[in-house]
């Protein structure tokens, strides 16, 4: 059964909580009363859990199956994690409550805070980043106030071509000019290139590291050291950090800023698109540029949040507030409870099977499918293909849409865009190889199809709840919201 | 460990296939210098359900939560009653653990409730269209001054005295690098004034103006008619800015898209998340049609599969930072989409009957209380108009009777003092909320308790 | 993908749990260690949550659409029974602690123990019985009790040919002789017929009301009367309790014992098949026999629970215990949030929509499918049809096979046994008008087809997770669990 | 109403497509004298879900849970960790909202779950074959001497005098109105004895007997070779029936299977269902493949498909009611399907590895209390062996001190006085458990607390 809108239905009756009668009050609302139908149906408790139960089932899930999306770190979300963020201590707290009231959650902010510093060996942390992108804009200002604090007016920030688009959006969107880092033959940031390109008007870079080609950038020290010795920062996207945790603190190799995605390294949910979080670890050099609030441990023992009120003298560098109150709470207690539940072993065993993880699956497909920088040593947490090899017409589209047929999700199409028709798959290490060597025989038979020009596999998918999407049609005349022709008058 | 699936014995196997020796062996091009020996120094070994859950809980218990104690908070997170069936069904693993919908065919479920959410949305604010979710209000309110720049090409915005200082506090630290020049003011409290700056808003706008940033209700509950404001804006060539902070009061009063808003932004989290601390939150993000192609954030669109089957996508994507890179209307990439699910969800159950009862039962409970606690000896209240929440001046600082409340069990309010510190003229102003969730003997326990706070 | 048997994976070292180290004590077993390995294999917990998850996909469901299957009341399960289910309050409590310190959950059954006695105009509820068939043994050893207490050992139980099976099997378990009592031509009970047969050995009889051909029992209050006045008892079948709930209490029409299905009438989740939980309404006359244990309320607004320690001075006539501890708890703060949602107006309304749905099906539907009772008046909860007018070879069967590739659960088939081929059809009131004229018009497509002896219909279901399952080859050499060659060691 | 999605217009679009003028029409068979004409009398009117949730809570609120206490109760239910993946995925609306699997093509999910369930409790046990659920550990113990009743078509069961007492009440209930014949007796507190009353059994057996009844660990949480009581069983044609109620034991010692039981029923409650005031639970029954035909309750088989695909159907259904009338092998239906597969989901997640650290670390932490209460003075432990479970013999009654100790806070295990009311020699007796869910300090608080009530 096809599932429709809640808009097409005759539900403008309907609704599905119970209210009591508000007691009659001369209202209070300056003439600004309501004098027209919003337009919203309203679904009683069995239809809403109906409809919401089978548009569910239209998505696939990692739930439901190996998501190997690469660089999106699509990992199992543990139950745990949601239980204790449902706790009402910590759910049910307001975000301006007194302090005195909310020091559990504040010690949960603190505590996540210090394994963060701990876990990348960095000097301090801003927790209120709402997401990975938001995180790199944290780092960026930081920068910004750093160089502003030294009088200095740089101005342009250093992004390798295989970077996130984030990362040029992001310095763009706090008043950056972005140029390029040309790579090397061998999938990694070009050393020498990047040092001549260096000098006053260099702000920082930002470097994704292990990087989006899936390679450890073994330079990272040295590009570091270069970057300081220009006067610039070092911004490094932790996206992957997922791929190190345990075994390298990127503090060690001289980053000064560094966003966390909470919801990638430390398996909070992806919940369809969010919500992400980002902290974003500092240096010593940038940490008094940190963003306001944050959660200051007090000589006896409690919680002190450090806002506007005192920045003046305990915080006097910050760049301000990024944000209204103190950042994704609810995946703080998330990530905080699957740290202490890997412990010190278990994030070490994390890092270590997402690269066995990728490794096997380089490996397993390397004879069928080019891998452009096979050679430049071990991947990291995700294995890149080109789409070099596949028949005439044939493209990593088309590889992508015939996974679907197999019960699986494709891997991350089209990026890094330094490969051409780039595949680049991110296995987790919470995949068996049960569940790896699955996957690896279904994308071993579409990529056999795609060589040989199976023309059966230009209209995959065929056992998906849709067929093929016409992503120009939408965009060409778009269709945001639904219309219908006249809004049926409110209920009573 | 419980969430690693790979035995010893895969292990073994896969590194032979890899023709690797040992795990190391990945590692190698890490720098010698840059490997850890051994586990991270002082974070303990892994532990158990158990022992973690007693650890989480220990410090949840530390926290005051609002159904322990009457709660009157409120300045941009409200609490309300969340259906038990909307928790139900975010959790449902197939939205829980889905990726933002990039493969459209296999994630229809997440596009079509972002649909009916940007539908949802675009109708509450009373505009064209709506995105499919920002971080949240605060955020939201700064994308949207940036897109009024970007649409009028000018860049100076002015701030209603009234928009939420956190607000306000975003929006100079962004300004301060990217140049947008803020005009910006503090609230009056004097009890009986407008309750917004309605004329020093309509003086300031000026041929320089990108937009006008109002917040309806503002931060001390009071609402307002923006009507003349939208037609200056309008004359001037500038944009309407409208922030809604509790989309719940329109249910009862008339949307800034109705009153002539041309951007209409919101924190979502009062309908179906929860206040959490602060976030994760939802922003909420309007605007008319002919602004689209400057939108921030991920739009979901209709379409169709190649059977002619009506299906959703993301669509409008060259606005957007993973193709457009530098170019992009933002860097916004992950946003709320599980928030923006269950605001979705719980205005389903709502509909328009639901909301419009639930927002009575608001203003009918405030109204009383705001009646009740106006009765106190030396208290005023501020407010000519509002919704569910006001403002009250005491006759004397309101941080500590906050604190003092605190200490008897009672969250009573917010005071001016915490949102705008040293600002003496309003170091007596306590903003309470009345929801659904506080009965009449909440009101009566805060009322006494403030009566007595006030006499000592 | 399919999803295999845990037993057929390799996964006997893997575990989903993580325990610390117990420490080393001198084992006290008595020398019965354990020698031998299990045999159970372990997930860990992503694989865990992947096979249950995708298990879950092969359910049709409630949640998913009309589960219109007659006498089994499957209508919505309010979330918010659930969430209150697992109050730690209520779910965390054992059945053995201290009486003063669960007053609370005796306060539940106390509270819900009035509701039913309310709702049904009895004298007194046995709370304790763990579903509808042990509410009627439950009954039975009620009025066994009351015969053993005149001194009369009655040994006959009448019982209608259209009873639920459990009838006659709780009268033969403990320990009675069941006979048939006949049915009249409009698909009731035959009261001359039932008159006739009362004697000196009958000691009750059995009968459900609305009947199992969705119709209500006309002379229930002449039965009870003749009964009564024969000496024996009525036992009222309570499954279909639903359709008369705040509109028709059976107290009034001289009912002695009825069960109520707290998973039928009052919401609780039927979850695959149980727990169920029915609490036994009884009259005066019964009430002095109700089993151990229950709750009383004191003087002082206190609870009490009554156990064999105290029952001979407060409950000298019980015929004992029937369980361990106190019935089904997690069923009763469902049930109990349910009754005080609904409220008095609410289940009222509750009746009614069910037997308008009920009717609705029947009436959009009795022009295609022959309805055996569609001129005994109009229906209850539940609408019959018979196979009647199906073309040769096409059963009641074919119907259900074919209702699942249009999107639907199935009637129930072959029940009663009174009517050849009987579709049991109940949609309950949680379903709305468009699901019904959907599903209408699903059956409608159906029943035209195997009318017009449509061969592709003795197919379906063509399009479910399995196509017609053999089961009498399942029942010939039955394979009930899963055997392997030889269990692999269990792993340290 | 929030449940309820007909609307009034609906309502009479029906009524006029059924051809009844009203809903009244349609109830005309109920005699005038016994409608109702009003709403039930002192039911309040429907509420919302706030206000339900208060009542609820504030009953909630009443009860000492055992996470807020020391806790040491056992005696047939047992509070163990339960992982919350289990409960997330019994919520599952799939799982939550389906039916028993009568239509098997739609329901896979359930049925190849419970034949997996029927495996595990086969082999934990210890038997060929197991069923899908009964209500209860008691009653699965009374359908357990009925079947044993038809197998050896004699009618003198023999139970233990360490089965629980109330599964002991339970038949002796039933047994009244069957007509079989119970010959039980009271366990005996003499520390250093036995713990079983093997010698009694042993003695009782006869050529009358169907079978004899003995619980392993056993109400004193005894634990004891049942053997030779299965070889003199098979040597008099009587079987032996073994009771288990707490299943985590078998991670640790040998199953009632292996050491010759022929039927082994149990409670499941201990793995993944909680305590829940004693319901809903779930009855595990296993015996011999050949008895399989007078086993009670439902059965997932494997079947083909018409495609030759393997699946799952129930099976076996002529001995059940719905076919067998009056002649089924129980009057069993629903059964505890939803809590067999929370059981399941626990046990698969524990695995071999898990279920066998568990017990490894539940007797561990047994033997230490176990000395530790020893110690106490005037307190003699009565076991020699045991599991997670044992009974101190106290120099004074046992009652009052468990309320005195809950009274401070401390749940501190079970008297026999409460269970075997009236039997003088059982009064001293305090039955202990121990799981993993009690820490070192909770049984040094409780230590402490007994020896403070046993000076006082």
């Amino acid at each position: 059964l096809e599932e429709g809108l809640i808009f097409e239905r005759d539900d403008y009756a309907r609704t599905g909580v119970d209210l009591p009668e508000p007691p009659r009050v001369a209202g209070r609302l300056g003439g600004l009363e309501r004098n027209r139908p919003i337009g919203l149906p309203g679904l009683t408790e069995p239809e809403a859990v109906r409809h919401y139960t089978r548009l569910s089932r239209q998505n696939y899930a990692i739930d439901l199956g190996l998501f190997p999306l690469g660089s999106c770190t699509m990992k199992h979300n543990p139950r745990l994690n949601e239980k204790m963020a449902r706790l009402p201590g910590f759910a049910d707290i307001h975000p301006l409550a007194p302090v005195d009231t909310v020091q559990g959650a504040l010690a949960v902010i603190d505590e996540l805070a210090h394994w963060l510093v701990t876990l990348t060996g960095m000097h301090a942390v801003a927790m209120s980043p709402k997401a990975g992108a938001h995180g790199e804009l944290c780092g960026l200002l930081a920068i910004r106030s750093a160089h502003d604090a030294a009088g200095s007016d740089r101005s342009v920030i250093l992004v390798p071509e295989s970077a996130h688009g984030t990362n040029p959006a992001t310095a763009a969107f706090c008043g950056y000019k972005v140029e390029n880092i040309p790579a090397t033959a061998d999938g990694r940031v070009d050393l020498a290139a990047l040092t001549a390109r260096l000098g006053p008007d260099v702000a920082g870079v930002m470097i994704t590291n292990p990087n989006t080609c899936g390679l450890f950038e073994r330079d990272m020290k040295r590009i570091s050291d270069a970057v300081h010795e220009a006067g610039g920062y070092v911004y490094c996207d932790g996206a992957n950090f997922n791929a190190i945790v345990g075994r390298v603190r990127p503090g060690d190799l001289g980053v000064d800023a560094m966003h966390i995605n909470l919801h990638k390294t430390f398996s909070t949910p992806h919940g369809g698109g969010g919500p992400g979080s980002g902290p974003v670890v500092l240096s010593e050099a940038l940490a008094p540029y940190a963003p306001l609030p944050f959660v200051a441990r007090q000589a006896d023992g409690g919680f002190k949040l450090v806002e506007e009120e005192t920045a003046g003298e305990d915080h006097p560098g910050s760049f301000g507030r990024m944000t209204a109150f103190h950042g994704q709470m609810g995946m703080f207690t998330r990530a905080l409870t699957y740290i202490l539940s890997h412990g010190a072993d278990g994030l070490r065993q994390v890092s270590e099977d997402a690269v066995l993880n990728a490794n096997y699956v380089l490996r397993s497909l390397d004879d069928l499918l080019e891998a452009p920088f096979g050679d430049s040593g071990p991947c990291m947490h995700e294995a890149l293909f080109s789409d070099e090899g596949l028949a005439q017409g044939f493209t990593t589209l088309d590889i992508a849409k015939g996974l679907i047929d197999e019960g699986f999700h494709p891997m991350t199409m089209y990026f890094p865009l330094v490969v051409h028709g780039a595949m680049l798959i991110e296995p987790t290490e919470t995949e068996s190889k049960a569940a790896l060597d699955q996957f690896i025989g279904a994308l071993r038979s579409v990529a056999g199809r795609a060589r040989a020009g199976d023309e059966a596999l230009k209209a995959a998918p065929a056992f998906a709840p849709r067929r093929r999407l016409d992503e120009t049609a939408a965009a060409r005349k778009p269709v945001l919201v639904w219309k219908d022709e006249a809004l049926p008058q409110a209920a009573e | 460990m419980r969430y690693l699936p790979l035995t010893d014995a895969d292990r073994s196997a896969m590194l032979a296939r890899i023709g690797a020796a040992s795990i190391d062996d990945l590692f190698v091009d890490v720098p010698e210098a840059a490997r850890l020996a051994g586990p991270i120094a002082g974070l303990p070994a892994h532990a158990s359900e158990l022992a973690v859950e007693r650890h989480m809980s220990r410090l949840a218990r530390r926290n005051l939560s609002a159904g322990e104690a009457p709660f009157f908070l409120g300045c941009g997170a409200y609490r309300h009653h969340v259906p038990a069936s909307v928790d139900h069904l975010i959790q449902r693993g197939e939205f829980l653990t889905s990726y933002t919908p990039y493969q459209p065919e296999i994630a229809q479920g997440t596009l079509q409730a972002l649909f009916e959410f940007q539908t949802q949305v675009a109708r509450l604010f009373g505009c064209d269209v709506a995105n499919a979710s920002m971080y949240d209000g605060s955020t939201a309110c700064w994308e949207a001054i940036t897109m009024a720049r970007r649409v009028t090409k000018r860049d100076k915005a002015i701030l209603s005295a009234g928009l939420h200082p956190h607000y306000v506090s975003l929006a100079k630290t962004m300004a301060r690098f990217t140049g947008d020049r803020l005009d910006a003011a503090i609230p009056d409290l004097t009890p009986g004034a407008p309750g917004d700056d309605m004329a020093r808003l309509l003086a300031a706008i000026d041929g320089e103006t990108s937009c006008v940033v109002v917040q309806n209700p503002n931060i001390l509950g009071h609402v307002a008619d923006l009507s003349e404001l939208a037609a200056r804006c309008h004359e001037k060539g500038a944009l309407l800015v409208a922030v809604v902070t509790e989309p719940v009061a329109l249910g009862a009063i008339r949307s800034p898209g109705e009153m002539g808003a041309d951007i209409v932004v919101g924190e979502g989290q009062s309908i179906g998340v929860g206040l959490n601390f602060g976030g994760p939150y939802v922003g909420l993000f309007a605007c008319a049609e002919k602004h689209v192609r400057q939108m921030p954030g991920r739009l979901a669109g209709v379409t169709a599969d190649a059977d002619g089957q009506r299906g959703f996508v993301l669509t409008l994507s060259t606005r957007e930072q993973h193709i457009r890179r530098e170019k992009a209307t933002s860097n916004i990439c992950t946003n709320a989409g599980l928030c923006a699910l269950a605001f979705s969800v719980h205005l389903t159950l709502l509909g328009e009957t639901g909301l419009r009862r639930l927002a009575e039962l608001n203003h009918a409970g405030a109204v009383a209380a705001a009646e009740r606690l106006a009765q106190v000896p030396g208290v005023e209240l501020v407010n000519g108009a509002f919704f569910n929440e006001f403002t009250l001046k005491l006759p004397r600082e309101a941080r500590p009777v906050v604190r003092s409340l605190a200490d008897k069990g009672i969250l009573g309010g917010v005071s001016l003092g915490r949102l705008y510190p040293g600002e003496a003229a309003l170091a007596g102003g306590l903003v309470v909320a009345v929801t659904e969730t506080a009965s009449a003997e909440d009101v009566e326990t805060l009322a006494q308790a403030l009566e007595a706070e006030i006499a000592a």
